[in-house]
């Protein structure tokens, strides 16, 4: 049977998302509830959880999770590890050992730091630590690096995500901002490293839809470095928004008006200002549109944003108490952990929700975008 | 006087039971074919002269006629065929070298007809186009890599971009190839479509100036009909290096086709040939393009769109790169079955590669060296429907260019004959009496009713894919599937194969 | 009769179950407390009893129902009545996506706002008129295909600048009438679709339906019924008829 | 208002209509002396040969005047005209008070003096009458002589011959239709009538009828001597001015009417074979007793009798005629005189093939086709309207001529009436 | 009132126009194969191609306004409805004197004389159908019935 990576699998899913924007952390425990509500809408082919602020003590690191097949690719992986990174703590997650949760990979986390003596005239950090995992994911076989941000982590695995939760043991972590997914996929048996959420620095994508401009998009991203290798929605969105955000530079509300683009009769209605900006948003970057019915949450470090497809074919329901944000697929999702919410709304198709730690601006606090790179067609990842 | 071994190649039958020899026939036939006999007071065939044009199969207001295959046995030989001798006879009685009309027809692979369509199914939902919005909108033109925005803002606008609402648009067909009246039925339906006609080498006629917003107007080795008004007019210049029909061949617009209006429109001399040289003689590099680009960018102040048009031949992949890298904003891409007024036999056969492969080697090649996105990518060479369109934009073109099947949406049977300018359907012609046959509004809304029917079978198709914005489709490689086709084709085309 | 349940962590087969199994015992009334997410509720059954869910049922709420009354204190799901044939249902707050699908009898009311596709491919058949009802407003794709019965949109409690119903508003409609308590721009107009003053015959029907609206949730019948309506309709019932050659 | 029309024939049908199409309320009486309701004095001869009915000589429907509210005073005949109390006077005294009138009373026969005019059996031949008359008659073998070789006489002639009536034609001219055909055309008319046994007697006149009190004959001034059991005087026929003759109203050879058909007497109209009104190929007023002439005459008349302002720019002489089956057409001058004509011929004798336009200034001002008719309208409109044909000169004669050969824009702008069309 | 405008421009010269007449007038009413084959004397066309190559035009009754035919008429066969504007021969009535041949400025009249002679004209096919048979077998639309709109814009 072929995994992940070496076939496109669509998945149908459900998710789930909750954030304190002063920062308060709370225990997994509400994640794990809410998105058990919508048991239904994943088959325990997958759950996952996001969680940012769990690593206080270790805020500067890059926290890595890995899963490994076997301990001598575990050992492969760590003679790399160690070549380009200084690793200051690797220990096995913990988990609790329950009965729906089978086949478990060996599970590792490692915080560690880039040796800057390894790193490429030109490349940033980010690149440098976006280059590695690319590497580890795509050439050893048997290993795969699910989570690399900084003080956050993904936590995900073959199972219902309520059972993933415990297994995690995420009632014992505190974050400010949690994410989760349910996932229904058609055709797969289910590969850990498949699960979702989908990870890279500190984005997290949790999802639910199945998009029909993959190729379209893959094919694109591709031109600038990326390499699909997972072969899912989930991975070709969260490498959209890297690409957005975080190399070109392209604000978040833009970055949003190229994966959900506005109709073109809508743009027609705009006014000129407006109108030139959408055209050449949607002319662009056309490759980037997201086409088919989607639902996320985009994670950052920084807060979250939920987004529908412009024809909102999957359902989104967002509410609000006091300094908490919440999202989901259904909304008893939410009365679950918040009775009676100070309000609550079904977002528009295209129409985000983003919910940021006061006092930050965006998703993603780029670095300056040096305006030439890209004219030499030399984007190295 | 010696024997001609050239037998008849059609075989008029007329149904006596049903000819009322009103001789509308007769008044049709260019190529008097049909010929009204005073003295027997009936009509009868010269089936040495027909051309299997339909002309008068079509008129015939009984459908008394019938036209077959000259039913002449060879003696089967698989070597030598029926066509094979008659190409030596025709030779050999003239000395002259074998020309044809319209595109390739000998029996090469059609890669379009060895690709499959996706459809969604239970895991994301098909789309119902007629109800549910569905956007086929394409912008031809050079894009930057990425925008810079500020406070909601554009800092800098993109590079001039032609808007089409559908992804087809009338490839270069000259006046002089083609008659007056078969450019004014394209630029009106283009225009009523929503997309753009092309001139082809042979000027913009004073009548359809007032259709410039949606006409490219072609530069061509023979420079006929190109002066500033010409290219300002334009909602875009195509450079002409190649067509598909005849790769590094030149054209020649025989004198007697230069009438009045022809000599106008492309500014020479009533009654001269119209000479186009195989090269253009300022090209002779990829540098010297370039030059061109811009002396075409600098006297258009860079407000139009430049497109550079190739013939696919056999390094097609890297020369559209240099085209990319010589600023052009669009590169059209011409396959071997593209259609032609007159060509040599044995160029339109034999030399030349199908469209489907040039094209998915471009934009293959276009995205390795991550440049793909610059340009837009427009391709043709005997697209004959909605869904090889569609298989063309998931190979990875933004739009395509039809002439051949333009040409039949107006009354073309292939009958191949165009170079002799007898054309009955008024199309390849410029004989007054025969050019009044395409009346432009027929014309005009047979091209457009074709473009209409295209474009709603495309959104069906993309509908069933799940896709509402073509732009969704382009590079979607995912969504084609080939069939009977080899490793090493699937490999070249960038696709799976069925049931993969 | 009356019978209480308390739905709070059951799930929804069981849920089901147990309502059915009441329902067959004669009773007029179930109350539904801490109902959260429990799909299918009222799904096919046949009956004219009652049933009041204090929470948020979950999706696909009186699928294929025929004839209950449902009264939900909260909001609904998505795809509440899907293909539902005859029955009531009060939603006291907004309801999801695709409300209605291919409804062909009966009555919804819901006091706030819809969300995308409500009344898709909603129709009426012989006798069967189906009804909804929407205090607020209908996100895109409104009524679409709508085949027959009636929806009126009132709009109450806008804010500035916010419109009745999403963009296109009846695309593909092709039956059925639609009634908006205000206007709306041609753009957001499926093709199929024209508007029309109403006429008396339309007024009486509103009128009824405000009133119980009005009953339902305790609004001021004077204050609805003191702005204009607008009626919705297709141009005409086979409206693709010149769409394909026959080849 | 109270319109009063007298006569009953092609003009009086073109009032009522014209004054129809204006005004439907007000009353309309039609005085004729003739009992009969309106019919085509064309006819007549067709009628004398039986090859129309006496319901099928109609010239509008028995129901005609009815539809058109107009009261009929048929068999009663206008006597005077006083312009000054706006009356007619009727034969039997009474007198009608109009306020527009029409005279609209045709020709009369013109009878050149010859002894025994008196005798019975001397017919004219413009009435249903007459035919009623010579109907009693005739019979297969009985002899006739028609005195003039004109339309009427020939006519007459072959409606006898046909009935077997034995015709000799005595015609004062050198050749028949004198007044229409030159002699190359006369000449083959005249010939292919012989060829039917018909006898002509050309350069003389008739002296005398001959017999007691029936005609028997007639002596020639040649000297020679016809038998006949009837006799019929087909010379002409003049405006039937008697009714106008005594009152102020201006009469010249017919009453004299201006574009408008208005008589020097305003409110008092003039049309038809009565009326002298304006020849657009001679530039002058003239008496052109055709029926297509006195129809838009009274029209024009009718139209403005009703206060519609209309106006009738001229007519000219044109026949279409046929003996036979030799059918002929000509119209405006056929046999120019003096300067400055030119004239384009083919003359086929052995096929009665004529062909015959007559040209001044580069402008159509005649034709004869005999023959080959097809298609003379577009010649008559050529006269019509003046056309300048010197691009086109050398094509008039063609078999197929028409508007093919005529420039591109004058076509298109008589068949596309402008220019600027709707549809296209 | 609508008439048929040629528009030479696009006429082919096939004279459909005048086989489709003589069918639409034939007792084989649009049967081309029987009206040519078994009619023993067919109908006259009432349509007629003018060609000199490379222009035609085909030119029927232009359904005067002020229609001189029917003036003219000897007999009051030639009338035109008051009510649809056409010009229409009672051929019953037609003695086939041609003085509506001699008026006719278009030459649209033609002398039918198979049998009782009358003069033959379009008729618009107003009996037989809502377009006249010309124009809607015209192969180019050279043929087109419509209203006259002039510069003023009356009809």
């Amino acid at each position: 049977m072929l995994k992940e990576g070496h076939i496109r699998i669509p998945a149908g899913c459900a998710i789930s998302g909750i954030m304190n924007k002063k920062g308060e952390v709370t225990s997994g425990q509400e994640i794990i509830k809410s998105i058990a509500v919508m048991h239904d809408r994943s088959n325990g082919l997958g759950g996952g959880f996001a969680a940012y602020g769990i690593y206080p003590e270790f805020k500067n690191h890059y926290a890595l999770h890995l899963f490994f097949d076997d301990k001598k690719v575990k050992q492969e992986t760590e003679f790399l590890l160690n070549k380009f990174f200084s690793i200051d703590l690797a220990e096995t997650i913990p988990i609790r050992k329950i009965n729906a949760i089978k086949n478990v990979p060996l599970i590792w986390r490692y915080f560690v730091k880039p040796k800057i003596k390894e790193m490429a005239l030109h490349e940033t950090e980010s690149e440098f630590v976006v280059n590695f995992i690319m590497r580890i994911n795509s050439e050893v076989e048997g290993a795969y690096v699910f989570s690399s941000g900084k003080n956050m982590g993904t936590f995900k695995g073959v199972g219902f995500p309520e059972d993933i939760g415990e297994f995690f043991r995420l009632d014992e972590y505190k974050a400010y901002s949690w994410t989760a997914h349910g996932r229904f996929p058609t055709n797969t048996p289910g590969w850990w490293g498949g699960a979702h959420p989908f990870s890279l620095l500190d984005w997290t994508i949790v999802h639910n839809g199945e998009i029909s401009s993959y190729d379209a998009n893959r094919r694109y991203l591709e031109m600038y470095g990326y390499k699909c290798t997972l072969q899912t929605d989930t991975e070709a969105i969260t490498y959209i928004f890297d690409l957005l955000l975080r190399k070109f530079g392209i604000p978040l509300e833009s970055a949003i008006n190229i994966v959900a683009a506005p109709f073109w009769s809508k743009i027609s209605r705009m006014n000129p200002d407006e109108q030139k900006l959408f055209k050449a948003l949607r002319v662009v970057f056309s490759s980037l549109l997201i086409n088919g019915p989607f639902s996320i949450i985009l994670g950052s470090k920084n807060g979250f944003m939920a987004l529908n497809d412009r024809l909102k074919l999957r359902s989104l329901v967002a509410a609000q108490k006091g300094d908490n944000l919440y999202i989901a697929s259904e909304e008893s999702a939410i009365r679950e952990i918040c009775k009676n919410p100070d309000k609550s709304w079904a977002p528009k198709g295209g129409e985000p929700v983003i919910c940021l730690l006061d006092g930050k601006e965006s998703l993603y606090e780029f670095d300056q975008v040096d305006e030439n790179e890209f004219e030499h067609h030399s984007v190295a990842l | 006087m010696s024997i001609n071994c050239l037998t008849p190649a059609f075989l008029i039958e007329r149904d006596k039971d049903r000819c009322i020899d009103c001789q509308v026939c007769v008044r049709q036939c260019a190529n008097e074919a049909h010929r009204w006999d005073e003295e027997e007071q009936r009509v009868f065939s010269e089936d040495a002269n027909c051309v299997n044009c339909h002309r008068c199969v079509v008129m015939c207001p009984t459908k008394a006629l019938h036209i077959k295959k000259f039913p002449l046995e060879f003696r089967y030989n698989a070597n030598w065929t029926q066509e094979a001798m008659r190409a030596i006879y025709l030779q050999a009685e003239t000395g002259g070298v074998l020309l044809t009309g319209m595109g390739n027809d000998r029996p090469y692979p059609i890669y379009w007809d060895h690709m499959l369509l996706n459809a969604s199914q239970v895991t994301n939902p098909s789309i119902d186009p007629l109800r549910e919005p569905m956007e086929l909108k394409t912008y031809l033109g050079r894009k930057p890599d990425f925008l810079k925005i500020k406070n909601g803002k554009l800092l800098e606008d993109i590079p001039p971009q032609l808007e089409l609402e559908l992804p087809i648009m009338f490839s270069a067909m000259s006046f002089g190839s083609i008659s007056l009246n078969a450019h004014k039925s394209l630029a009106a339906a283009a225009k009523k479509a929503g997309t753009y006609w092309n001139t082809g080498e042979g000027g913009l006629h004073k009548d359809l100036v007032e259709h410039g917003d949606h006409t490219i107007v072609q530069v061509a080795s023979g420079r006929f009909g190109v002066d500033a008004d010409y290219l300002k007019t334009a909602a875009a210049i195509e450079i002409k290096i190649g067509q598909g029909a005849k790769p590094g061949i030149g054209g020649h617009l025989p004198g007697e086709k230069v009438g009045e209006e022809v000599s106008q429109t492309r500014m020479i001399p009533l009654g001269t040939d119209a000479i186009s040289p195989a090269p253009h003689h300022d090209i002779y590099s990829i540098e010297d393009l370039r030059q061109l680009i811009y002396s075409l960018k600098e006297a258009t102040e860079y407000q139009k769109p430049i497109f550079v048009k190739i013939a696919a031949v056999h390094n097609v992949a890297a020369i559209a790169s240099g085209i990319v890298r010589a600023g052009a904003d669009v590169v059209a891409i011409d396959g071997f079955r593209g259609g032609t007024g007159a060509a040599p036999l044995r160029t339109r056969d034999s030399v030349g590669i199908p469209i489907e492969f040039a094209l998915a080697a471009v934009d293959t090649r276009l995205r390795e060296e991550g440049i793909r996105n610059k340009v837009s990518l427009v391709v043709g060479g005997s697209i004959r429907n909605s869904s090889d369109i569609v298989k063309a934009v998931a190979l990875g073109a933004d739009a395509v260019y039809i002439a051949t099947s333009a040409l039949i949406s107006l009354g073309c049977h292939m009958c191949q004959k165009c170079y002799t300018g007898k054309c009955n359907w008024g199309i390849a012609t410029q004989d007054p009496q025969l050019t009044k046959r395409l009346n432009p509004e027929i014309g005009a809304e047979r091209a457009a009713n074709l473009l209409k029917a295209w474009a709603h079978e495309i959104e069906e198709l993309l509908g069933g894919m799940g896709i509402n914005a073509l732009e969704s489709l382009r590079g979607n490689r995912l969504m084609l599937r080939g069939i009977g086709l080899t490793d090493r084709e699937l490999n070249i085309l960038g696709i799976k194969a069925a049931g993969e | 009769m009356l019978v209480t349940i308390d739905a709070k962590d059951i799930y929804f087969k069981e849920l089901n179950q147990q309502i059915r199994d009441v329902l067959k015992t004669g009773v007029e009334e179930i109350i539904l407390n801490n109902v959260n997410g429990q799909r299918y509720i009222g799904d096919g059954i046949t009956g004219t009893q009652s049933i009041i869910i204090n929470g948020t049922p979950g999706n696909d709420m009186a699928a294929y129902m025929d004839g209950l009354r449902l009264i939900i204190n909260g909001n609904g799901q998505d795809a509440i009545g899907n293909t539902m044939n005859d029955g009531t249902i009060v939603i006291y707050g907004n309801a999801g996506d695709t409300l209605g699908y291919a409804m062909r009898g009966g009555e919804i009311f819901v006091q706030g706002n819809v969300g995308y596709r409500v009344g898709i491919h909603m129709k009426g058949y012989k006798e069967k008129n189906p009804v909804i009802v929407v205090g607020g407003k209908a996100g895109d794709f409104f009524a679409e295909y709508m085949a027959g019965g009636i929806q009126v949109v009132l709009g109450l409690d806008l804010l500035p600048g916010e419109s009745i119903v999403g963009d296109y508003c009846g695309t593909g409609m092709h039956g059925g009438v639609i009634y908006l308590r205000g206007t709306v721009e041609d753009y957001q107009l499926g093709k199929e679709v024209k508007v029309l003053p109403v006429d008396q015959q339309d007024l009486e029907f509103i009128d009824r339906y405000v009133h119980n609206f009005a009953q339902h949730f305790g609004k001021d019948y004077e204050a609805i019924m003191s702005k204009e309506f607008i009626k919705l309709v297709p141009f005409n019932t086979r409206p693709y008829g010149n769409l394909y050659a026959k080849y | 208002m109270h319109y009063v029309i007298i006569g009953n024939s092609a003009a009086a049908v073109g009032a009522v209509e014209g004054i129809r199409k204006v005004d439907k309320e007000n009353p309309i009486t039609l005085i004729s002396d003739e009992p009969y309701h309106t019919y085509s004095r064309p006819l007549i001869s067709y009628f004398l040969a039986g090859k129309v009915t006496e319901e099928k000589m109609l010239y509008r429907g028995q129901d005609f005047y009815q539809k058109n509210t107009v009261t009929t005073l048929l068999g009663q005949k206008a006597i005077a005209i006083d312009t000054d109390s706006k009356e007619v006077r009727l034969e039997n005294n009474e007198v009608l008070v109009y306020d527009k009138l029409l005279v609209a009373t045709g020709g009369t026969p013109f009878i050149p003096p010859m002894a025994g005019l008196e005798k019975k059996n001397v017919f004219t031949f413009i009435k249903k009458d007459d035919v009623k008359a010579i109907s009693k008659v005739v019979a297969t073998g009985k002899k006739a002589v028609i005195v003039g070789a004109g339309l009427i006489g020939l006519k007459a002639a072959e409606g006898l011959s046909s009935l077997g009536v034995d015709v000799t034609i005595v015609e004062l001219a050198n050749r028949v239709l004198s007044a229409i055909l030159d002699e190359d055309g006369a000449d083959i008319v005249r010939k292919h009538l012989e060829k039917r046994g018909i006898k002509f007697e050309l350069n003389t006149s008739v002296e005398a009828i001959t017999g007691g009190e029936e005609a028997q004959g007639v002596t020639l001034k040649n000297g020679k001597s016809i038998s006949a059991d009837l006799v019929i005087v087909a010379v002409g026929v003049r405006p039937n001015t008697e009714v106008a003759e005594n009152s102020k109203i201006a009469v010249n050879r017919g009453i004299v009417i201006d574009e408008k058909c208005q008589t020097s007497i305003q409110s008092v109209y003039a049309a038809g074979d009565v009326a002298e009104g304006y020849d657009l190929i001679f530039a002058q007023n003239r008496v052109l007793p055709i029926l297509p002439n006195a129809y838009c005459q009274g029209e024009t008349a009718g139209l403005n009798m009703a206060g519609s302002e209309s106006i009738f720019s001229g007519g000219f002489a044109m026949n279409s005629i046929g003996f036979y089956g030799l059918p002929m057409i000509t119209a405006g001058i056929v046999k120019p005189e003096g300067n400055g004509y030119e004239v384009l011929v083919e003359l086929v004798p052995e096929q009665s093939l004529y062909k015959k336009i007559i040209l001044k200034d580069n402008i159509v001002v005649g034709f004869i086709y005999l023959n080959k008719v097809d298609r003379a309208g577009i010649i008559t409109s050529l006269i019509r309207e003046k056309t300048n044909v010197v691009d086109f000169k050398e094509k008039l004669l063609k078999d197929s001529f028409g508007y093919i050969d005529l420039p591109q824009q004058l076509r298109k702008s008589k068949l596309l009436k402008g220019d600027s069309m709707s549809c296209w | 009132m609508k008439r048929v405008y040629a528009r030479e421009e696009y006429c082919v010269g096939c004279k459909l126009c005048e086989i489709y007449c003589i069918a639409a007038h034939s007792k084989y009413k649009n049967d081309l194969v029987k009206t040519f084959k078994k009619e023993a004397n067919p109908p006259i066309s009432r349509i007629l191609v003018e060609e000199s190559r490379p222009v035609s035009f085909a030119l029927q009754c232009r359904h005067c306004e002020d229609a001189p035919c029917t003036k003219a008429c000897i007999v009051g066969a030639m009338q035109k409805n008051p009510k649809t504007g056409v010009v229409t021969n009672e051929e019953e009535r037609c003695v086939g004197c041609w003085t509506c041949v001699l008026v006719c400025p278009f030459g649209a009249i033609t002398r039918d004389e198979r049998g009782h002679k009358v003069a033959s004209k379009c008729d618009l096919c107003s009996d037989n159908s809502q377009m006249p048979a010309c124009v809607e077998h015209c192969p180019n639309r050279a043929l087109v019935y419509s209203e006259y709109v002039s510069n003023n814009g009356t009809k």
